[in-house]
C-alpha cells in the first residue's frame, strides 16, 4: 500500500511538472509581446516596463521557467496583467463560487444517476431502462448552454420563477444563492448525470455476470441482498472514482455556463482573462484548476485501493 | 430404499441466443438419494450443467424451463420463486467450477461463508461467523480463526475452493451440488478435494450431483452416472455397469478414446466430428452423424428410446441387445 | 551452489546417449536418432515481480531433445513446463544457462537471428481459438510463416502449399478461406498444427496441445500428431499436465516441479516405477476410468499446495509436501540418481521413499482431510 | 429471477458449443464489420442517426446552395421576425434569416470536427500504439506526456490554446485536436497492451513475424473496433467544444456563420425573440445527438465492453 502511494505521488508530481511547463509555454506562444498585447490601447512605458520586469519576461527562457515554478510552489502565480492584484488572490476569489456549483451539480446528478443507473442495470431490457437510455442519450448530446438558454427561457423569461442570471454567496444568503445557483446547476447537473447513468448501469450489468454473483443466487440470498452485499460494493468502486473526476473537472470545466449565467466563478474568470489578454491570471487559473484536477485523481486512486482489497496486493 | 433428494421429471431448457433458440436440454430424467453420487457426464454443450441450474432456478433469465423437480418432495416448478430462493439456499450447496470467480473479491471469505446462515438458519453476526470458522475448520483450511477475515485473493486456488466447499456445507445442505468442481485444479489439488468431498459425504450423509467431463473422476466418485450428448441422456445406470459394459456408443467411444497404459504405442479410437451445435440439432439421435455403428436412417429421422439392459441401466439406443459388450 | 549441482534431474548430454528406451510396448526413436535437436543446460528464466523477489518459473533446467522423438514433459500449473518451451524458441529471456538448438548456441542470439531460431524451432499453442488471429483468414495464417521466412515466392505457390498443409492435417483445401471462428475446436487446431509445421521445422513445442479440447476430440488431435511425426519424421517436445496423454505420446517423459525437472525416464519407468515420491503422488492422483480400480486403490494424497516460486523451499523444492521428507531434505540439493538407464530421479532417498509411501498411508496432517480409507 | 443481460450468459453457464458454423463472439473475424453493419441496420435509432448525419453531409457540402437566402444580408426591415413562411427560423437581430445561417454553419462544425478528430487519432494512435507495443521508457514518456494533456479540463485547455494563438477556425480545429489527442493514445494502448497478451501475437512472434508486421497484421486489425467507435463518439464531444467555442466568440469570427457563435449573439434576445437560442441550439443537439446514436450502436456491436473511466472524464461543457 504505502509502495503504491509512494509510486503515484511520483507519477503525479512529473505529470504536475509538465503541466507547469505547458501552462508557461502558453505565453511564450503568444506571437508578440504578450505584455504590449495585453496593455493594447492602455499602453504607458511605465506600466509596461514594471509588468515586463514583474513578469520576468526580459530574462533567459529556462531561468524564467524555473522561477515560475519555484513561486508556483510558493504560491505565487504572478500578477494580473490588467489589475496588478496577486494572481493566487484572484483565484481564489472566485473558487467559492464555482465550487458551490460543480458540488450542487454532483449532487444533483448523482440523485438521479445512482437510482436510475442501478435500477436500469438490474432490471435491464424494461421500461425505466429503456427510459433511462433515452434520458442519458439526450443528456450528452445536449450542450449544456443551450439547455441553460432554453432553461432561462422558460423559467425566467416565461414563468418568471427564477432570477435569470447572477450570483449571491452561500454564506450571504443560503435561500437567494440556491435561487440562483439551479439553473446552472441543472443545466451542468443534467450532462453529469448522464454521464453517471450510463456509467453505473454498465458497471452494474458487469457485476450482474460475473460468477460470484452466482454463488449468491446459489445460497439463496434474497434479491435486494445480492444486489446490495454483492453487486453494488463491487459496482459502485469505480464509480467513487467517475465522480470524483467529475467534480475536478467541472471545477475548471463550467467556463460556458458561467459565462452564460453571469457566474462569477473560475471558469468566468479565465473567459474574462482571455478577453482581457490578461494572460497571468489565464495561466494561474489553467495551472490551479490542473493541479486540482491531478490532486482529485491521486485522492481518488488512493481511495480506490481502499476499497478494493485485492489492491493493497501490488 | 434410501430417501429420494432431488428428482428431475422430463426437464426441458430452452435458451433465447441472438442466434436463435438453442435446445440445451431435452427431456431429462433422473434422481439422487441421499448418501449416494449421482454424476452427469458430457462434453462441452452436452446440456449437463444446464440441466441442474435450471432444475434449480439458476438458469438464465432467457431461458424457458419445463418439467418437474422435486427437491426433498417438494414441487420446486409450482412454488413461488421467493419459497424456491429458500429452498435452494436451505436444503442445496453449490461448488462451481473456478474457485477464482465464485467469491467475491471485495467481501472476506468468512462472510460470504457465514451469511448463508444468518439468511437461512437465522443466526446472528456473530454465531455466523463462529460457524464460518467450524466450517472453515471442517473443510481443512488451516488455523481458520485468522483465516476466516482474508479476502479470497489471500487464497490459493485449492484453498478457494475448500472455502468454497464450505459456504456450499453453510446450512448443512440435503444436496450438494459440484459443477465441475476440479476442472480448474490441478491434479494433485483434485485428489485433495475428491477426497475432501468424499469425506464430507460419509460424515454428513449428504447427497451429490457431480458435474463433470472427467470419466476418471466419475469412476472414482459416483454410485451412478447419466451420460450426456446433444442435450439428453444417452446412458444412465450403476457406475460398474456403465463402465463395464457401456451400452452406448458414445459411452464405448468416450471410453475407449482415452489414452490407456495397455493399449500404448497404437491409434487411440477417436472419434470423428465434433459435438452438436445445440441451434442446431439432427431430428434423431444427435450422435448419428458421428457414431461408428450408424445403425440405418431410422437413427436419423428418429429419436430412439431409452431402453434398459439391465436392472437400473438404460440406453438411449435402437440396437440395444447388439451394442451391449 | 546454482552452477552444475542445479542440473537437479536434467538429462545431461553424455548420461542418456548410450540408453535407449527399454520399455516393451513403447517405440524407440529410429535407430541413429541419437543425434540431439535441442539441449537445455542449466536453464534458469527468472521473472521479475514488482516490490519482491523474482519468481523463479524455470531454476536449473537440463535436458536434451533427440531426433524423431517426443520427449513430454509433465507438470502441474506453476512447475515451468511451459516456460521451458517457450526458452527453446527465445519467447522469454533466459536469466542462465545455455539453449542449444541444432548444435548451436542461441542463447545470445539477437533478435534478427531470432527470425532463423523461430523457423527450426515452431510451436502449437493451448489455446486454438486464442492461437489464431481472428481477423485472418485459416489460409493467411498459415501462410504467414512461409512469407516472414521468404520460403514460397508466388501466391499461387503459396496457396498450393497451404493446400498441401491443409490436407496434411486432414482438413479440406477450401477451409483456406474459413475464418477461425468458423471452426470446430478440433479443426482450428489442426490449422494451428499446420501453421507449425509450414517452416518445416527441426523441433515442435507443443504446449499443452490437446488441454482445450473435448475428450473425443482430444484423441483425434493426439493421432495426427503421431501420423505426422511417422510420416514426416518430426520431433516434438510434448508438454502437458495430462499424465495420460504424456504417457500415450512420449518416448521419454521428464517431470517438473516448482522449475526444476525432479525425474526422467522412458514412460514405462516412470509409470511402473516411478522413482521420485513427486512423481508417485502425481501418478497416483490421476484418476483412473474403472469404478473396480478406483475403489480399492490407495491414493497419496499431498499436503497443501505448491510453494510459491518466488520463495521456492532450500534442498530439495518437494520435501515441504514430500510425505517421506526427512530433516536433511532442507539441507542440500539432491543429485539425479541414474536408478535405471536413462531413468533418473533427483531424491536424496530414492529406492526408500517411495516404497515407503505405497506401503504406508500418508500421515494425514491437520490441515488436510483423512486420507480415504480404501474399499468404502 | 436471475438477473443477467441476454445472450452473454448462456455462454458463461454452459460453454458455447465450438461447432457453431456462425461467429462466435463480437468483433470476431473479419466478417465483424460486415455483420456489424447488417446489425446496426436493425436499430432504429442508430439507422435515424445515420440518417441524420447523412443528411447533414449534404447540407454541409451544398449548404450555401440550399440557404434560401444569403447568411449576411442584413436587412434591418426585418430584425428579430418570429418564423414565418418566409423565414421558417425567423430571421435574427440584424434581420438576416437564421435558417440560412444554420444550415450554412453545418459546414464548419463538420469540418472542425473531421479536422480536429483527424489530427486526434493520427497522433493518438501513433503514440498509443508505440507506447504500448514497445512498453518501457518509450510507454513512460508518451503516456505521462499525454496524462499532461489529460489533466486539463476539456475546454479550458482548448480555450488557452485559442486565446494564445488567436481566435479563428485553424487555431479552433487545432487546439481541439490537441485536446482530444490523449484519449485515442489511452484507448489504442489499452488495446495494444490486451492484444499483445493474446496468444495469437505470441504465436505471431514464435514464427519470426517482425514487429512491424505484427503491429500491421495482427494488432491494429484487431483494435479497429474500440478505435471506430472513439472516433464516432469523439466527433460527437468535438462539435459541442466547437460550439462552446464558438459561443465564447474563440471560434469562427463573424460574419460567418457558426452555431455556438449565434447562440452566444442570440442570448440577450431570448426571452423575446426564442427562435434564436432555440434553432442553432437544436442544430448541434441533431448533429451531437447522431454521433452518439451512431457511436454507441457500434460500440454495442463491436465493442460492448468500453465505457470507459476515462470516456466519462472526456465530459465537455
Amino acid at each position: 500500500m504505502a509502495r503504491f502511494v509512494l509510486r503515484r505521488l511520483l507519477q503525479s508530481a512529473v505529470v504536475l511538472l509538465g503541466v507547469t511547463l505547458v501552462v508557461f509555454l502558453l505565453l511564450q506562444l503568444v506571437p508578440g509581446d504578450p505584455v504590449r498585447v495585453a496593455l493594447g490601447t492602455r499602453f504607458d512605458q511605465e506600466t509596461y516596463d514594471a509588468l515586463r520586469e514583474r513578469s520576468g519576461l526580459d530574462r533567459p527562457l529556462l531561468a524564467q521557467y524555473l522561477s515560475y515554478v519555484g513561486h508556483a510552489l510558493t504560491g505565487d502565480l504572478g500578477v494580473s496583467f490588467r489589475s496588478g492584484q496577486p494572481v493566487t488572490t484572484i483565484v481564489l476569489e472566485r473558487l467559492p463560487a464555482t465550487l458551490s456549483l460543480a458540488v450542487t451539480a454532483v449532487l444533483l446528478a448523482l440523485l438521479v444517476a445512482v437510482p436510475l443507473g442501478i435500477v436500469s442495470a438490474v432490471r435491464s431490457g424494461s421500461l425505466v431502462d429503456h427510459a433511462a437510455r433515452v434520458f442519458s442519450q439526450f443528456g450528452v448530446s445536449v450542450p449544456d448552454f443551450w439547455m441553460g438558454i432554453m432553461a432561462i427561457l422558460l423559467f425566467a423569461g416565461v414563468l418568471g420563477w427564477l432570477p435569470p442570471s447572477g450570483y449571491v454567496a452561500l454564506t450571504e444568503d443560503p435561500a437567494r444563492w440556491a435561487s440562483h445557483v439551479i439553473l446552472p446547476a441543472a443545466a451542468v447537473g443534467l450532462v453529469t448525470a448522464s454521464i453517471l447513468t450510463r456509467f453505473i448501469r454498465s458497471s452494474v450489468l458487469e457485476v450482474l455476470a460475473e460468477d460470484y454473483v452466482r454463488t449468491a443466487e446459489a445460497k439463496g440470498l434474497r434479491g435486494r441482498v445480492v444486489v446490495l452485499r454483492h453487486v453494488l460494493r463491487n459496482a459502485l468502486i469505480p464509480v467513487v472514482t467517475v465522480v470524483a473526476v467529475q467534480v475536478a473537472s467541472l471545477i475548471g470545466g463550467v467556463i460556458v455556463i458561467e459565462v452564460l449565467f453571469a457566474w462569477p466563478g473560475i471558469g468566468r474568470l479565465t473567459y474574462d482573462a482571455v478577453q482581457a489578454r490578461d494572460y497571468p491570471v489565464l495561466q494561474g487559473a489553467v495551472l490551479f484548476v490542473a493541479s486540482l484536477f491531478l490532486l482529485v485523481n491521486l485522492l481518488v486512486d488512493i481511495l480506490y485501493a481502499r476499497l478494493d482489497p485485492r489492491i493493497t496486493l501490488r | 430404499m434410501t430417501r429420494e433428494v432431488l428428482a428431475i421429471e422430463e426437464l426441458t431448457v430452452t435458451l433465447g441466443t441472438r442466434r436463435g433458440a438453442a435446445r440445451a436440454v431435452a427431456g431429462v430424467d433422473w434422481s439422487v438419494a441421499a448418501g449416494q453420487t449421482f454424476a452427469l457426464v458430457g462434453e462441452s454443450g452436452s446440456g449437463k450443467s444446464m440441466s441442474v441450474l435450471a432444475a434449480t432456478g439458476l438458469a438464465p433469465r432467457t431461458a424457458r424451463v419445463t418439467g418437474r423437480v422435486r427437491l426433498l418432495g417438494e414441487e420446486l416448478t409450482a412454488v413461488s420463486p421467493q419459497r424456491r430462493r429458500r429452498l435452494r439456499g436451505r436444503h442445496v450447496g453449490f461448488v462451481f467450477q473456478d474457485p477464482m470467480t465464485s467469491l467475491n473479491p471485495v467481501l472476506t471469505v468468512g462472510r460470504q461463508v457465514a451469511e448463508g446462515c444468518e439468511e437461512h438458519l437465522g443466526m446472528t453476526r456473530r454465531q455466523a461467523r463462529d460457524r464460518a470458522v467450524e466450517l472453515l475448520d471442517l473443510v481443512g483450511i488451516p488455523s481458520p480463526a485468522q483465516r476466516v477475515d482474508a479476502y479470497p485473493h489471500q487464497f490459493s486456488g485449492g484453498m478457494r475452493q475448500r472455502a468454497v466447499i464450505a459456504m456450499a456445507l453453510a446450512c448443512e445442505p440435503d444436496l450438494l451440488i459440484a459443477d465441475e468442481p476440479t476442472t480448474a485444479l490441478d491434479v494433485t489439488t483434485q485428489a485433495q478435494i475428491v477426497e475432501l468431498v468424499a469425506d464430507l459425504q460419509r460424515r454428513l450423509g449428504t447427497a451429490v450431483v457431480w458435474i463433470t467431463h472427467d470419466l476418471g473422476v466419475v469412476a472414482g466418485v459416483a454410485d451412478t452416472v447419466a451420460v450426456m450428448y446433444g442435450g439428453r441422456i444417452v446412458e444412465q445406470g450403476p457406475v460398474d455397469a456403465v463402465f463395464a459394459a457401456p451400452g452406448h456408443p458414445y459411452t464405448r467411444a468416450l471410453l475407449a478414446a482415452r489414452p490407456d497404459p495397455a493399449h500404448a504405442g497404437g491409434d487411440l479410437p477417436a472419434i470423428d466430428g465434433s459435438p452438436p451445435n445445440p441451434l442446431d440439432l439432427p431430428a434423431g439421435c444427435a450422435f448419428w452423424p458421428r457414431c461408428p455403428v450408424r445403425g440405418d436412417a431410422r437413427c436419423a429421422d428418429e429419436l430412439p428410446p431409452l431402453t434398459e439392459v439391465a436392472p437400473g441401466h438404460r440406453v438411449r439406443t435402437f440396437y440395444p441387445a447388439r451394442e451391449a459388450r | 551452489m546454482t552452477g552444475g549441482d542445479a542440473t537437479t534431474g536434467g538429462v545431461r548430454p553424455g548420461a542418456t546417449t548410450p540408453h535407449q528406451p527399454t520399455g516393451a510396448a513403447v517405440p524407440g526413436p529410429p535407430a541413429g536418432a541419437a543425434e540431439s535437436v535441442a539441449e537445455l543446460d542449466d536453464l534458469r528464466v527468472w521473472f521479475p515481480a514488482r516490490g519482491g523477489p523474482p519468481v523463479r518459473a524455470v531454476d536449473g533446467v537440463s535436458l536434451t531433445v533427440r531426433r524423431g522423438e517426443t520427449l513430454g514433459l509433465v507438470g502441474e500449473s506453476g512447475s515451468g513446463k511451459s516456460t521451458t518451451g517457450l526458452a527453446l524458441l527465445r519467447l522469454v529471456d533466459p536469466t542462465g544457462g545455455t539453449i542449444r538448438v541444432a548444435g548451436e548456441d542461441v542463447t545470445g542470439w539477437s533478435r534478427r537471428r531470432l527470425r532463423a531460431l523461430r523457423r527450426r524451432v515452431a510451436m502449437v499453442f493451448q489455446d486454438p481459438q486464442a492461437s489464431l488471429d481472428p481477423r485472418l483468414t485459416v489460409g493467411a495464417s498459415i501462410a504467414e510463416p512461409l512469407i516472414v521466412h521468404g520460403l514460397v515466392d508466388s501466391a499461387p505457390a503459396r496457396r498450393r502449399r497451404v493446400a498441401e498443409l491443409l490436407d496434411l492435417v486432414g482438413l479440406r483445401a477450401e477451409l483456406a478461406g474459413r475464418h477461425p471462428h468458423e471452426l470446430s475446436g478440433g479443426q482450428r487446431q489442426r490449422v494451428g498444427i499446420a501453421r507449425a509445421l509450414a517452416g518445416e521445422p527441426d523441433l515442435i513445442v507443443l504446449d499443452e496441445p490437446i488441454a482445450s479440447l473435448d475428450l473425443s476430440v482430444q484423441a483425434q488431435i493426439m493421432n495426427l500428431l503421431r501420423r505426422l511425426q511417422r510420416e514426416l519424421t518430426l520431433t516434438y517436445l510434448f508438454i502437458a499436465h495430462d499424465l495420460a496423454a504424456v504417457e500415450h505420446m512420449s518416448d521419454r517423459v521428464a517431470v517438473m516441479y516448482l522449475g526444476r525437472i525432479v525425474e526422467t525416464g522412458t514412460p514405462a519407468q516412470l509409470y511402473r516405477e516411478p522413482a521420485h515420491p513427486y512423481t508417485a503422488a502425481l501418478l497416483s492422483a490421476i484418476p483412473v476410468a474403472d469404478p473396480a480400480v478406483e475403489r480399492h486403490r490407495r491414493r497419496i494424497i499431498l499436503g497443501g499446495d505448491v510453494p510459491s516460486p518466488a520463495d521456492p523451499p532450500s534442498g530439495c523444492r518437494f520435501r515441504t509436501r514430500c510425505p517421506q521428507a526427512r530433516p536433511d531434505c532442507a539441507e542440500q540439493d539432491p543429485v539425479p540418481v541414474e536408478v535405471g538407464p536413462g531413468h533418473l530421479a533427483a531424491c536424496r532417498y530414492v529406492g526408500e521413499a517411495v516404497p515407503a509411501m505405497r506401503a504406508d498411508p500418508p500421515v494425514p496432517r491437520p490441515a488436510e482431510p483423512g486420507p480415504h480409507p480404501a474399499g468404502t | 429471477m436471475s438477473r443477467r443481460e441476454p445472450g452473454g450468459t448462456p455462454a458463461r453457464v454452459q460453454p458455447a458449443p465450438d461447432t457453431g458454423a456462425e461467429p462466435v463472439g463480437p468483433g470476431g473475424g473479419d466478417g465483424g464489420l460486415r455483420r456489424a453493419l447488417a446489425a446496426l441496420w436493425r436499430d432504429p435509432p442508430a439507422v435515424a442517426g445515420t440518417v441524420v448525419l447523412l443528411l447533414l453531409v449534404v447540407v454541409g457540402v451544398a449548404g450555401s446552395w440550399l440557404a434560401p437566402a444569403g447568411v449576411n444580408d442584413v436587412d434591418v426591415d426585418r430584425m428579430l421576425q418570429p418564423p414565418s413562411g418566409e423565414h421558417p427560423f425567423g430571421t435574427d437581430e440584424l434581420g438576416r434569416d437564421v435558417l440560412s445561417r444554420v444550415l450554412v454553419a453545418a459546414r464548419v462544425s463538420l469540418q472542425v470536427g473531421l479536422v480536429s478528430v483527424g489530427i486526434a487519432l493520427a497522433v493518438g494512435v501513433t503514440v498509443g500504439l508505440l507506447a504500448g507495443y514497445y512498453r518501457g521508457w518509450a510507454d513512460a514518456v508518451l503516456m505521462r506526456a499525454m496524462d499532461v494533456l489529460f489533466a486539463f479540463p476539456v475546454l479550458l485547455l482548448a480555450v488557452a490554446i485559442v486565446a494564445v494563438l488567436g481566435p479563428g477556425l485553424l487555431t479552433a480545429m487545432v487546439a481541439i485536436g490537441v485536446v482530444y489527442t490523449p484519449i485515442f493514445a489511452r484507448v489504442t494502448r489499452a488495446g495494444v497492451l490486451s492484444v499483445r497478451e493474446q496468444v495469437f501475437v505470441r504465436a505471431a512472434i514464435s514464427i519470426g513475424a517482425s514487429d512491424l508486421r505484427i503491429m500491421r497484421r495482427h494488432v491494429l486489425p484487431n483494435i479497429a473496433a474500440p478505435l471506430i467507435v472513439q472516433t464516432s463518439l469523439s466527433l460527437a464531444f468535438a462539435i459541442l467544444s466547437e460550439a462552446a467555442l464558438s459561443f465564447l466568440g474563440l471560434g469562427v469570427q463573424p460574419p460567418a456563420p457558426a452555431w455556438g457563435r449565434m447562440l452566444y449573439d442570440g442570448r440577450g434576445f431570448v426571452t423575446d425573440a426564442w427562435w434564436l437560442g432555440f434553432f442553432p441550439g437544436a442544430a448541434i443537439f441533431l448533429t451531437v445527438l447522431a454521433f452518439n446514436l451512431v457511436g454507441d450502436a457500434l460500440r454495442d456491436v463491436l465493442d460492448p465492453r468500453q465505457l470507459t473511466v476515462s470516456e466519462a472524464r472526456r465530459s465537455t461543457s
